[in-house]
């Protein structure tokens, strides 16, 4: 199994979802995240002085899938995900050596 | 627009703008307390809070209007309740009985009397915050409003009213305002029973510049509160202004400095609570006093406040939002107050000079009396309805819904939606 | 400090304060509906609709002073417009035509005048908010309060002006303020079109606690609104402060009674959004109608209020604060409910009693004039306005900002950084 | 309650009712002025600053009833301090000295004045926010108004002060509010020295909508501060009204419009500024100029306050909130502006028409001499008092505490605990 | 080393703090969420209009620990975090390479 | 490659941003985390209750690095971090199997 993780932008939320959908994957935890990278930030002017804020908000998906559905899911994410123009974010992909539902104690692929 | 003056004889308009800009101060005391409130309970609960505050200022207008100022201030049944001649406000507009010389027209009398009400009844809610139905809540303030407040009201503030009789001086609710929250709140949370997971768990506000904000716009309203029962605008009105604000300054001030002795630390919940219980120990005093007892009377009511707030520890009721500590606690240090310091040549409508200018045990024993009767009848007739309610229907939400919150189970909503533009992604310089 | 009190012959003291206070009261309800406002939008258009309401203040104020006021009240041009002899208030402080028996100074009545054309304008900015540009914002405020409020403020304010002259019977504004801004706002609305990504995507209020304090400020300064109209302080001014208050009392509880039989829920925002509706339906009649019609009245607003702002999803217009079905929707109900109810009991200043009070449909058929003419008039003005500015300038912002939000995009300013001390690290008891 | 109405001779109620009200509306700034200095600040500090603004409401309120109010306003010692005959208050009930035509109870102007100090109080936090320690605070400030304000007052405010004796108008406190509280600020603000980080760090306010609802209650509450001046309800206090108004709207659309030109922005802590600085500015000329130069000042002020805010960076002093460049510049623009626009006709108490009325030189060198002795002894006064603070104890918290956060740090108090029920979790359609 | 985390319900933080504390675990490190899953959310209504809201809140909870306390660990925080209910929520482990206590510098399991 | 995972102390951001931009790296994740471990938390105290708040405001960083830059950014990041006071945090890596960088559809350390 693996753990995909995905920085995105905040407003991709709903397509991303209804993307996973359509390859049959519901399950997901979504966090809020700031992030830096290319994408240059923004300017905030309070009283006369300029500020210039360099963090952008983003989104942080992860999932953890099956080993042989990794591929399409951080295509799906990918997929829906991108505007194209710098900022759209990161996926990135773990090893996990096991995962449990907390509700029935069930372990590995069938927790999933 | 009619662009001209009606003439109603004795009717002053200095004293009628007073009296309406005062009544409308007294309102603006209910979403004050709806904030000052809501800020102390926690994140899931705080549109509950307000939603009983809201609903509180409508249910007890009806009930008002259509039957509780007529038991109030219509023509006294043996002092112990009004009649029900000025029912549905039939004959309202012209007179109020007991007051020959009112310079106002009568509905400004009624609608000031109003907000009294609807804050008193606004109160309970802090008693019961994060647990009580709604349902159970409307009917419950609905039934008190007429059984439990209005005659307490008319005792204290109709002339005819056996303790106004007695001479018993309440210039702005010791007894009906102050005891009767504090008596009630106590009944109804006992009857309800302790928010889940009380004391153990942590309950801390969730937003204190929205409690420090109800507090500012509680302070500005009980101006009004205190000075508008002057009934008129003039030197009595003035002192009002006066003692009121001192007691509240001493109240912020006895609070924060035993607060800062015994735990090492001044925090603004304790400074705006000091100031609360200095508000609402002057109420009965503000036009009776002079300057500086009010200015004491607020220190005292803040310090006794300080040590009442701990009682729900021992005793083990969740007097959730302090009710009782703070209002229970505060109307009868400064209803006693008054039979020590009321003055007759602040208020010629003083009877017995207080104890210690000189007057003799007279005044405070019939203070002490009132106090009596306002917490009993209080308590005995709130307990008794609210565990009438608790017979007869549902009045906790469920213990799953209060986990979650009473936002989203109960009122299908949440309080805040701050999202990706709070905090998070605002990093950096 | 002058320390002397200034004689002006006529001039009462006691109205003069109370129209003054009023006037603060209405000034105050604009921040009040700012953060009314600002609580139902999304996080991060949070600024922009704080911007909205107080350019409205500032360049509303400086269009009455220099034109408008003349426009509504200096002596009419045949009942149509005033004249310009009060433009930049030359004369203004002489006095106001129409109003002989005038107690207050004129500046006075000028003033509490302003702060209703400055909450008009800025009701508008609920139905464009989140997408309209400040610019165009600003020059369509500009333009309208000019040539649409002004000339509607002279028909039915002042006493030369054709709808009052014919006996329409608004007392504090149900058409020019509550119809107006309503159908103002549909025109502002169909010509600047929908949100991005409405209806689908959520909009849900991002802090209603603001939205609830700020109800609370809209009623506070409502009584003030209503009241202040009397322009004096007596009896008439009593009763529009009770049937005010009653009014907002039965909206609250009509819209929660319907809403939890519709959907099984009592909001909070249902309660205030109630509460509005039935303060905007009282508007016109507050100094006409007994106690007990302004509580129907009231209820009845509020359900109806309840319907009305679902007919922007039936018709796909975005209006997204609901001014129309809240203040237009009010506004009609109300003007309407004067036929049906005035009484010359209450106020000697009603020609024909109201239908209901046997007075026969002479009232009722003026009050549908005025509904008429207001609602045709500012519909039909603000939609040439708007459609006109949209033909010369960029009256949306860029697509792309609309999603990332008018806050930083617009105004270069985040509504909140709660950085690490709120929620997160909170966690433990 | 009374029900009857006192008789006082010469008490006019209407007047009473004007000051009284304005007195809490001058008291409900300090709350409103307290949400607009923590919503500029970060989230760690916000309580901090709320309790710097209500012990400022507490401890002046003591300060001034013990002495402060006889050094302002008993009958003089030389033009240069009131004597100390109404200390405790004694006497003050019985008139005020040079107020021989006062219509109101002399307490109603005792409590009304005693706002003004509170206030001036209050603003002084705004310099030295986030890093002052409470109890050196609590200090200045209780020392501060009675070495540093009361003579103050005494010299403009009291008919017998050195500067009210020689022609000085200074209608509601341009020297004695504005000019002290931003001298007395850059004061502190050096002995305290600069925040940690500061001007390095991004310092952004945390919730600005608490700082715009702060500016509309600040805005609401200085019709009172200005009109009340007045001491009665007639055509001056209409006109300071109007004017107060005016001159806020002008600063308003100053800041704003040259904000935009110069950074490309408008931004709303921009717009409130601006209105802030103007409302200063017309603090002294509310009841002495005309209309339109009440506008044209606000428009001043909000330009020179624009600019005035931009020097603390080059001078290096952290001004954190920006007291000095909006109070003080304003207040010297405004005080210099009577001498220019002074009119007999609006007020007959102004002695010398203003310059460009054709008055003469006269009363602007009187207005040049009042800015000067007010700056310069503000600013001496304070910093001797702060320097020798500092010489004896702490003035500044612990460096670590003040990353951490006073209000964790200091008062042990969390501002915000929005859990789990904000933003996250709230994701979807 | 592994690096357990886990995503749960938020009012359960209290009962797998103490159940971590009897296993001789304290550090641990906790962030907010919002899961979707199998659990239904629940519906918002504002002035009429029904919105589902389909994101939960959860807690996030990650804990580095040695390889044999692996199992203790996440049974632990399985059974306390069991309510049995659907919506209880995942763990996964996932592998560490290395770990650093920034205040010393000390790495692997002394960093612990 | 490496997900470099750091929880901090809150105020160390920019110093820690300086640090890896030294060292090229200028991509990263941060989020709000509360942290327990052997730093004590603080007393608040409503109405004279005294509160014990067990978990401390951190930041969570998380920084995709290629092998070899490992050993730098950690170096980095607890350079920036440590006060030498307990409480300064905690480091870890993990492996990870691939990134993609979403704009672009790159992979591997092109993604980076
Ligand atoms: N090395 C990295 N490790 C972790 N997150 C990163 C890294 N580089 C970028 N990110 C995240 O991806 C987001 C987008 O990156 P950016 O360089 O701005 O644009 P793009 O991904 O289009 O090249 C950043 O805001 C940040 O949250
Ligand atoms: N594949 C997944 N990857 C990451 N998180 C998941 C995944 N599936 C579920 N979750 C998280 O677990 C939570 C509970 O899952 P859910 O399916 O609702 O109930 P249960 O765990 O009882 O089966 C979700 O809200 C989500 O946060
Ligand atoms: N085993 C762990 N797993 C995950 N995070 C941890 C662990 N131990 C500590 N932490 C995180 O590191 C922070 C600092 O740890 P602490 O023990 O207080 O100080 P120090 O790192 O200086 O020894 C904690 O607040 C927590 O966020």
């Amino acid at each position: 199994m693996k753990l995909v993780t995905a920085v995105l932008r905040p407003h991709v939320l709903d397509d991303v979802r209804a993307a996973l959908v359509a390859e049959n994957i519901s399950g997901l935890t979504v966090g809020e995240a700031s992030g830096h990278g290319r994408q240059r930030g923004h300017t905030e002017v309070y009283r006369g002085a300029e500020y210039t804020i360099d963090f952008l908000p983003k989104l942080r998906i992860e999932i953890v899938v099956d080993d042989h559905d990794v591929a399409r899911v951080v295509d799906a994410i990918a997929g829906a995900a991108r505007t194209g123009k710098i900022g759209d974010g990161k996926i990135w992909v773990v090893p996990v050596d096991d995962v449990v539902r907390v509700r029935t104690g069930e372990r590995g692929l069938d927790a999933v | 627009m009619t662009g001209e003056r009606e003439d109603m004889g004795t009717i002053d308009s200095g004293d009628t703008a007073w009296v309406l800009i005062c009544g409308a101060l007294v309102l603006l005391m209910t979403p004050g307390l709806a904030c000052f409130y809501a800020g102390m309970v926690r994140a899931k609960h705080v549109l509950g809070m307000f939603m009983n505050n809201y609903v509180a200022i409508a249910v007890v207008s009806v009930t008002w209007v259509v039957i509780g100022y007529s038991i109030a201030f219509d023509r006294t049944l043996g002092g112990l309740t009004g009649r029900l001649g000025m029912a549905g406000l039939r004959n309202a507009a012209g007179g109020v009985p007991g007051f020959p010389h009112l310079t106002i027209p009568p509905l400004a009398f009624m609608s000031f009397q109003l907000m009294f009400a609807i804050i008193t009844a606004a109160l309970l809610s802090g008693a019961v915050a994060d647990r009580m139905r709604l349902g159970a809540y409307v009917t419950f303030v609905a039934v008190w409003s007429v059984v439990v407040y209005a005659p307490l009201a008319h005792w204290s503030f109709s002339p005819e009213g056996w303790l106004a009789h007695r001479g018993l001086l309440d210039f702005a609710g010791g007894t009906v305002v102050e005891i009767c929250s504090g008596a009630s709140a106590l009944a109804l949370a006992l009857v309800v029973g302790p928010r889940r997971g009380w004391p153990r768990e942590l309950m801390a506000p969730h937003n204190l510049p929205l409690t420090l904000l109800g507090a500012g716009l509680l302070w500005f309203g009980w101006l009004g509160f205190n000075a508008g029962s002057a009934l008129s605008a003039g030197a009595i009105a003035a002192q009002a202004v006066v003692n009121t604000h001192l007691a509240g300054v001493g109240g912020l001030l006895g609070w924060l400095v035993v607060e800062r002795k015994i735990t090492g630390h001044a925090t603004t919940l304790g400074a705006i609570s000091g100031a609360v219980a200095g508000l609402v120990a002057v109420t009965p005093a503000a036009g009776f006093v002079d300057t500086l007892p009010a200015l004491l009377l607020g220190a005292v009511a803040g310090v006794v406040s300080l040590v009442a707030v701990r009682l729900k520890f021992r005793f083990r009721y969740d007097d959730s939002l302090d009710v009782v500590g703070v209002h229970f606690a505060g109307g009868v240090v400064g209803t006693l107050f008054v039979g020590l310091f009321a003055s007759r040549g602040v208020n010629p409508g003083v009877g017995h000079q207080g104890l210690l200018l000189g007057g003799g045990f007279t005044q405070l024993g019939i203070q002490a009396l009132g106090v009596l009767a306002a917490a009993v009848w209080s308590f005995a007739m709130s307990y008794l309805i609210a565990w009438f309610l608790r017979a007869v229907l549902a009045v906790r939400v469920d213990p799953g819904d209060e986990v979650v919150g009473l936002d989203s189970t109960q009122h299908a909503e949440a309080a805040y939606d701050l999202g990706s533009s709070s905090g998070v992604g605002r990093f950096g310089a």
